[in-house]
C-alpha cells in the first residue's frame, strides 16, 4: 500500500514537471533565452581575452576562475572529511611517535 | 586596499587550512596560536569592512575585473558584512572553546584535522554571504554541507556515523534539487547572477510562471531542508545531538542560520515581491514556522537527553525566525535577523556550557542534572542564562526578540501568531525550567556535602562567561545591534 | 539524430529503473557504469566532448571502482 | 593478484595512461579535457597499479607524503596565480591584464595562466582520487 | 502526433527530470545504504543532463575555436563549465558517505536501514 503510494506520488511529480517542461522555451535553437549576450560575448571576445581557443576552458579557468577554485576545495576538504572518518592511527603509530618525541 | 578585503579574508581562512598539515611535527601550540591570529585578523577585518560598508555604502568585487555579465562577483553590503562579523565572532569564541578541549571523542590526533575543517567551513560561509551568484553559492553550500557532516562525523562514536549518514542523504538530496532550481532559472533567464537574474525574472514572469513556480519549489526546498525548516527538521536533533559540542554550538548557531541567509536572498532579493505575493509565500511560511514552534517544543519535552532536547529547541527557535520573514514587514525581518544573533549567541552559550558538564560528569541524561548547579556553579549558571534567554525573560536577549517579533506580528494586524507565540514560550519553560530548578535548588544534603569539581581551565570558562555576558547586555542594550540590523533589513527592501 | 537521442535516453532510464530494481549490488554497480557511459555518449551527442570525457572518467572509472572497494569491505547482496 | 601476464601488462600499460593524462591535462585550452579528466585519468593509472599490484607496493611509489603535499600543492598553485592577478592587475584571478603571456591562440604555450591552473587541478584531482582510493581500501577493521 | 513530436523535441529534459525522480526514490525508498548512494548518483546526473540539454543548439557545434570552423554555430558553453564543476562535487559526497558506509558497517555489522533502526533502538531501551 505504502509502495503503491509513494509511486503514485512520483508520476504525479513527473507529470506536474512534464506539463513544466512543455511551458518552457525549449526548443534548442539560437533565439533561447538562455542564448544570450553572455555566450555572445564568450564566444566572440573569448579567444582574444584569454588566448584559449577551447572556450569552455577559457570560462572554466578565466571568467569563472572562482567556481573552480571552489570545487578543488570540495576535493580537498572531501579528503580531510575521509581520512578523519576511516584513518585511525593505530597504537602501533602512536607508541612510535611518542618515543621519537 | 579595502575592496581587497574580502578575498583577503577568504584567502587567510583558506591558507590556514593548507597550511595547517604542514605543522604536523613542529610544536602544536604554535598552529593553534597562528589559528587564533588568523581567526583575529579576520574578525577584525570583517568589522573594519561594515564600517566601511555603513558609511560609504556597498561595493562589488568583481573576480578577474570582468564584469557581473560573464564573471562572478561578490556583493558587499551591510547584509553580508554584518553577517561575516557575526559569524566571525562566534567562531572565534568557540575556537577558543575547544582550545583545551580535548574532550567529547575527539581526539588528540583528530585536532589538526578538525582545525582543517572548522576552517573551510568558515571560508564557505564567507563565500555564500558575500557571493552574488547562484552557482557560486552552490559551490560553497557543497563546501559547507561536506564540512558541516564532517565536524559531526568527526567524533568516533557508534551513533554519530548513522547521523551524519542521513545528514549527507538529505544535504545532497536539498543540494541537487536546488541546482535543478538553478538550472530552471538558468534556462528562461541564461543568467547566474542575482541581479541579472532578478531584473529578467520580473519582465519575464508572466510568459513562464509554471516554470518559476517550479524552480522556485525546488531552491526554497532544497534550502528549506539544509535550514532545518519545519517538515523538514528530521535529520537535526540526531546530528546535533551526537556530534561533538563544539560542533554542535557551530552548527546550530551559525550553518543553520546561513541556510536561512540564503533562503533571505533568493526571496528577496532574486524572486522579488511581486512574484513572493503572487504565489502566497508568506502564508506558507507563516503556516511552516508556527508548525515548527508548536511541535518543535513539544518534541523537546519528550526527550531524556539533553543535547537532543537542545536539538528539538533549534527546530522551535528557527520556527521563530520563519514566522519573522515570512511577515515580508521591515519590523518582522528586523525581529528574525535579531534573533538569528540571540539565538546564535544563546544556543552556543548552552551548547558549551553543557559540553563542559559532560566532559567532567560524563553524563548527558536529563535526570542526571539533579544538584548540579552545587557542583559545577558557573558553567550551570551560564546554562541557566541560556535557558531562560531561549524562554524568554526579560534582561535576557531572547525577551528582546520575542518582543519584537510580537510587535511585528501585531503591526501585520496577524493577531492568531501571536497567540502562538506566547502558546511556543510557554512550552519553552515547560521543558527549561524543569533543568534550572532541578540543577540549583534541589534541596539535597548530600550534593551540598560535593565541593564543586569545577576545574575548567581558564581558557575554556572565558568563552563561556563571555557568551553569558553577552545574553544579558543584549538583552539590556539591544540597540547595540538593533541600529545596524534596521539598516541591513534597508538593503533588502 | 533525435531519434538516437531518444533511444539512448530510453535506455538511460532503463538502466537507472535496473539499478533500482536488482538486489545483487555488484551487478547493479556494473549497470550503473554502463548507465555512465551511455551518459557520456548523450553528452557528445549534445556537443559537450569536455563534460562526456570527464564523466568517463570519473563517472564510469572511478566511483564504481570505488562502489566495488566498498562492497568487497561490506556485503553485497541487498536483504 | 599474482598474474604474471597482468603484471606485466600493466607495467607496460600505466605510463602510457598516464602520459595521455597529462597530455589532456596540458592540451586543456586546446581541445577538449583539461584537468578534471586528466586527472582523473591519471589517478586511475594508479589506481589501476594499486589494483595489480597491491597497496603496499602502491604506496611506496606514491606515498601518504606525496600524497599529503601534491593535494595542497594543486591548490597552492591555483591560490598563487590568483594573488599574483590581486597584485599586478588588482583583482583575484586576472589572466592577460595581470601579465601573462598571452602567446599565439592555438599553440601549447598560450593563454597565459590557463595551462598553469589546468596543471594545479590536473595535480590535485589525480592526488586526490589516489588518496581516496587508498583511504577505502587500507582501512583495517579495528 | 503533436505530443509525440512534443516529447520527441524535450526528450533530453523529460529524461533528466525522470532520472532525477528515479534516483531520489532510490534514495527515499530503498534501505540498503550503498544503494540509496548509487541513487544520489543517478539523481546528479540527471540534473546534470538537464544542464548539458538547456547548453544544446541544433546543428551546433562544440565551442573550440579552429580555423576549420570559423562562422560556424556554436553551443552554449555555459552550462558545460558548471556541470564539469558538479561532477567532481557529486564524487566527493559518494565517496565521504561511503567511507562513513564502512564505518557502519564496522560498529553495526549490518548496511541495512531498517536493521540499524531496530538496533539503534534495542541500545536505546537497553541503556
Amino acid at each position: 500500500m505504502k509502495k503503491i503510494i509513494i509511486w503514485i506520488l512520483f508520476i504525479a511529480l513527473f507529470l506536474i514537471l512534464s506539463i513544466g517542461i512543455f511551458d518552457m522555451p525549449t526548443s534548442p535553437t539560437l533565439d533561447a533565452p538562455s542564448y544570450n549576450e553572455t555566450i555572445h560575448y564568450y564566444l566572440e571576445n573569448g579567444v582574444n581575452e584569454t588566448g584559449a581557443i577551447n572556450i569552455v576552458t577559457a570560462v572554466i579557468t578565466d571568467y569563472r576562475g572562482f567556481d573552480t577554485l571552489g570545487e578543488t576545495i570540495v576535493l580537498f576538504a572531501a579528503i580531510v572529511a575521509v581520512s578523519s572518518v576511516l584513518r585511525i592511527p593505530s597504537k602501533k603509530n602512536e607508541e612510535e611517535a611518542q618515543k621519537h618525541e | 586596499m579595502i575592496e581587497q578585503l574580502p578575498i583577503i579574508n577568504l584567502l587567510l581562512l583558506l591558507g590556514t587550512a593548507l597550511i595547517i598539515p604542514l605543522f604536523k611535527k613542529r610544536p602544536f601550540q604554535l598552529s593553534l596560536t597562528l589559528c587564533f591570529l588568523v581567526l583575529l585578523t579576520v574578525l577584525v577585518s570583517s568589522v573594519f569592512l561594515l564600517i566601511h560598508v555603513l558609511e560609504y555604502g556597498e561595493f562589488y568585487y568583481h573576480f578577474g575585473n570582468h564584469e557581473n555579465l560573464i564573471g562572478i562577483e561578490f556583493l558587499i553590503d551591510a547584509f553580508s558584512a554584518f553577517f561575516t562579523v557575526f559569524v566571525a565572532a562566534l567562531v572565534l569564541v568557540i575556537y577558543l572553546y575547544s582550545w583545551k578541549d580535548k574532550t567529547e571523542g575527539i581526539e588528540n590526533k583528530e585536532f589538526g584535522r578538525y582545525y582543517i575543517l572548522l576552517f573551510i567551513l568558515l571560508f564557505s560561509i564567507f563565500g555564500i554571504l558575500y557571493s552574488n551568484d547562484l552557482f557560486n553559492t552552490y559551490v560553497f553550500i557543497e563546501i559547507l554541507s561536506i564540512t558541516s557532516c564532517a565536524i559531526i562525523s568527526i567524533k568516533r562514536k557508534k551513533e554519530t556515523y548513522t547521523a551524519a549518514f542521513r545528514y549527507v542523504m538529505l544535504n545532497e538530496i536539498a543540494s541537487m534539487s536546488y541546482l535543478l532550481g538553478v538550472a530552471l532559472i538558468y534556462m528562461i533567464t541564461g543568467h547566474l547572477n542575482l541581479e541579472r537574474v532578478a531584473t529578467s525574472l520580473q519582465s519575464i514572469w508572466p510568459l513562464y510562471s509554471t516554470n518559476i513556480i517550479i524552480a522556485i519549489g525546488f531552491m526554497t526546498i532544497g534550502v528549506g531542508i539544509k535550514a532545518a525548516i519545519f517538515p523538514f527538521h528530521i535529520w537535526l536533533p540526531d546530528a546535533h545531538a551526537t556530534a561533538p559540542s563544539t560542533s554542535s554550538a557551530i552548527l546550530s548557531g551559525i550553518v543553520v542560520k546561513i541556510y536561512i541567509l540564503v533562503l533571505v536572498k533568493l526571496l528577496f532579493r532574486v524572486f522579488g515581491m511581486e512574484i513572493v505575493e503572487a504565489l502566497h509565500i508568506k502564508w506558507i511560511m507563516l503556516i511552516l514556522g508556527s508548525a515548527g514552534m508548536i511541535m518543535g517544543s513539544i518534541f523537546a519535552i519528550a526527550q531524556k537527553d539533553v543535547k537532543r532536547m537542545l536539538g528539538y529547541s533549534s527546530v522551535a527557535q528557527i520556527g521563530y525566525i520563519i514566522l519573522g520573514i515570512g511577515l515580508f514587514t521591515e519590523a518582522g525581518l528586523q525581529a528574525a535577523f535579531f534573533h538569528i544573533i540571540s539565538h546564535g549567541i544563546m544556543k552556543a552559550a548552552l551548547f558549551l556550557s553543557v559540553g563542559v558538564i559532560i566532559y567532567y560528569k560524563h553524563v548527558q541524561k536529563l535526570k542526571d542534572f539533579e544538584g548540579i548547579g552545587y557542583q559545577m556553579p558557573i558553567s550551570m549558571t551560564v546554562f541557566s542564562f541560556g535557558a531562560l534567554g531561549m524562554v524568554g525573560i526579560p534582561l535576557t536577549s531572547g525577551f528582546i526578540s520575542k518582543f519584537n517579533l510580537g510587535i511585528a506580528v501585531i503591526d501585520a494586524n496577524l493577531i492568531f501568531f501571536l497567540i502562538i507565540i506566547i502558546l511556543s514560550g510557554l512550552l519553552n519553560v515547560v521543558y527549561y525550567f524543569p533543568i534550572v530548578i532541578s540543577a540549583f535548588l534541589k534541596d539535597n544534603k548530600e550534593m551540598q556535602k560535593i565541593p564543586h569539581i569545577e576545574k575548567v581551565p581558564n581558557i575554556m570558562l572565558i568563552p563561556i562567561l563571555t557568551l553569558g555576558v553577552a545574553i544579558v547586555v543584549l538583552g539590556l542594550f539591544p540597540n547595540l545591534i538593533m541600529d545596524i540590523i534596521v539598516s541591513v533589513v534597508a538593503t533588502l527592501f | 539524430m533525435d531519434i538516437i537521442n531518444a533511444i539512448l535516453i530510453i535506455i538511460l532510464v532503463i538502466c537507472a529503473i535496473a539499478v533500482e530494481r536488482t538486489k545483487d549490488l555488484v551487478s547493479a554497480i556494473i549497470i550503473f557504469s554502463a548507465y555512465s557511459l551511455f551518459m557520456s555518449v548523450v553528452w557528445l551527442l549534445l556537443k559537450s566532448p569536455d563534460v562526456a570525457l570527464t564523466e568517463a572518467a570519473i563517472g564510469a572509472g572511478v566511483t564504481s571502482i570505488l562502489f566495488f572497494a566498498v562492497i568487497s569491505k561490506t556485503e553485497r547482496f541487498e536483504k | 593478484m599474482n598474474d604474471t601476464i597482468l603484471k606485466s601488462i600493466t607495467r607496460i600499460i600505466v605510463p602510457f595512461i598516464q602520459v595521455y593524462g597529462v597530455f589532456i591535462i596540458l592540451h586543456g585550452h586546446l581541445s577538449p579535457g583539461g584537468g578534471f579528466s586528466g586527472g582523473a585519468l591519471i589517478g586511475t593509472s594508479l589506481i589501476l597499479f594499486t589494483l595489480v599490484f597491491g597497496v603496499k607496493k602502491a604506496k611506496v611509489k606514491f606515498s601518504e607524503r606525496v600524497a599529503e603535499i601534491s593535494g595542497s600543492a594543486g591548490i597552492i598553485i591555483y591560490v598563487l596565480v590568483g594573488i599574483v592577478g590581486l597584485v599586478l592587475a588588482g583583482s583575484f584571478l586576472t589572466n592577460i591584464e595581470a601579465g601573462f603571456p598571452a602567446g599565439v591562440a592555438g599553440t601549447l604555450m598560450s593563454a597565459g595562466m590557463i595551462p598553469i591552473i589546468m596543471i594545479g587541478i590536473g595535480i590535485k584531482v589525480a592526488s586526490t582520487m589516489i588518496t581516496l582510493f587508498h583511504t577505502l581500501v587500507e582501512e583495517e577493521v579495528r | 502526433m503533436i505530443i509525440l513530436q512534443k516529447i520527441l523535441e524535450n526528450i533530453n529534459y523529460l529524461g533528466g527530470i525522470a532520472l532525477f525522480l528515479i534516483g531520489l526514490h532510490t534514495v527515499v525508498t530503498h534501505s540498503n545504504l550503498i544503494k540509496r548512494i548509487i541513487g544520489l548518483n543517478i539523481m546528479g546526473t540527471g540534473v546534470f543532463l538537464f544542464f548539458v540539454a538547456i547548453g544544446n543548439v541544433t546543428g551546433g557545434e562544440p565551442p573550440i575555436m579552429t580555423e576549420d570552423n570559423i562562422g560556424a554555430i556554436f553551443i552554449n558553453p555555459l552550462p558545460s563549465v558548471l556541470i564539469l564543476t558538479g561532477i567532481v562535487v557529486v564524487v566527493s559526497m559518494t565517496v565521504y558517505s561511503l567511507s562513513l558506509v564502512i564505518r557502519i558497517f564496522e560498529t553495526y555489522g549490518t548496511i541495512d536501514q531498517k536493521e540499524l533502526t531496530r538496533l539503534i533502538s534495542e541500545q536505546n531501551n537497553h541503556d
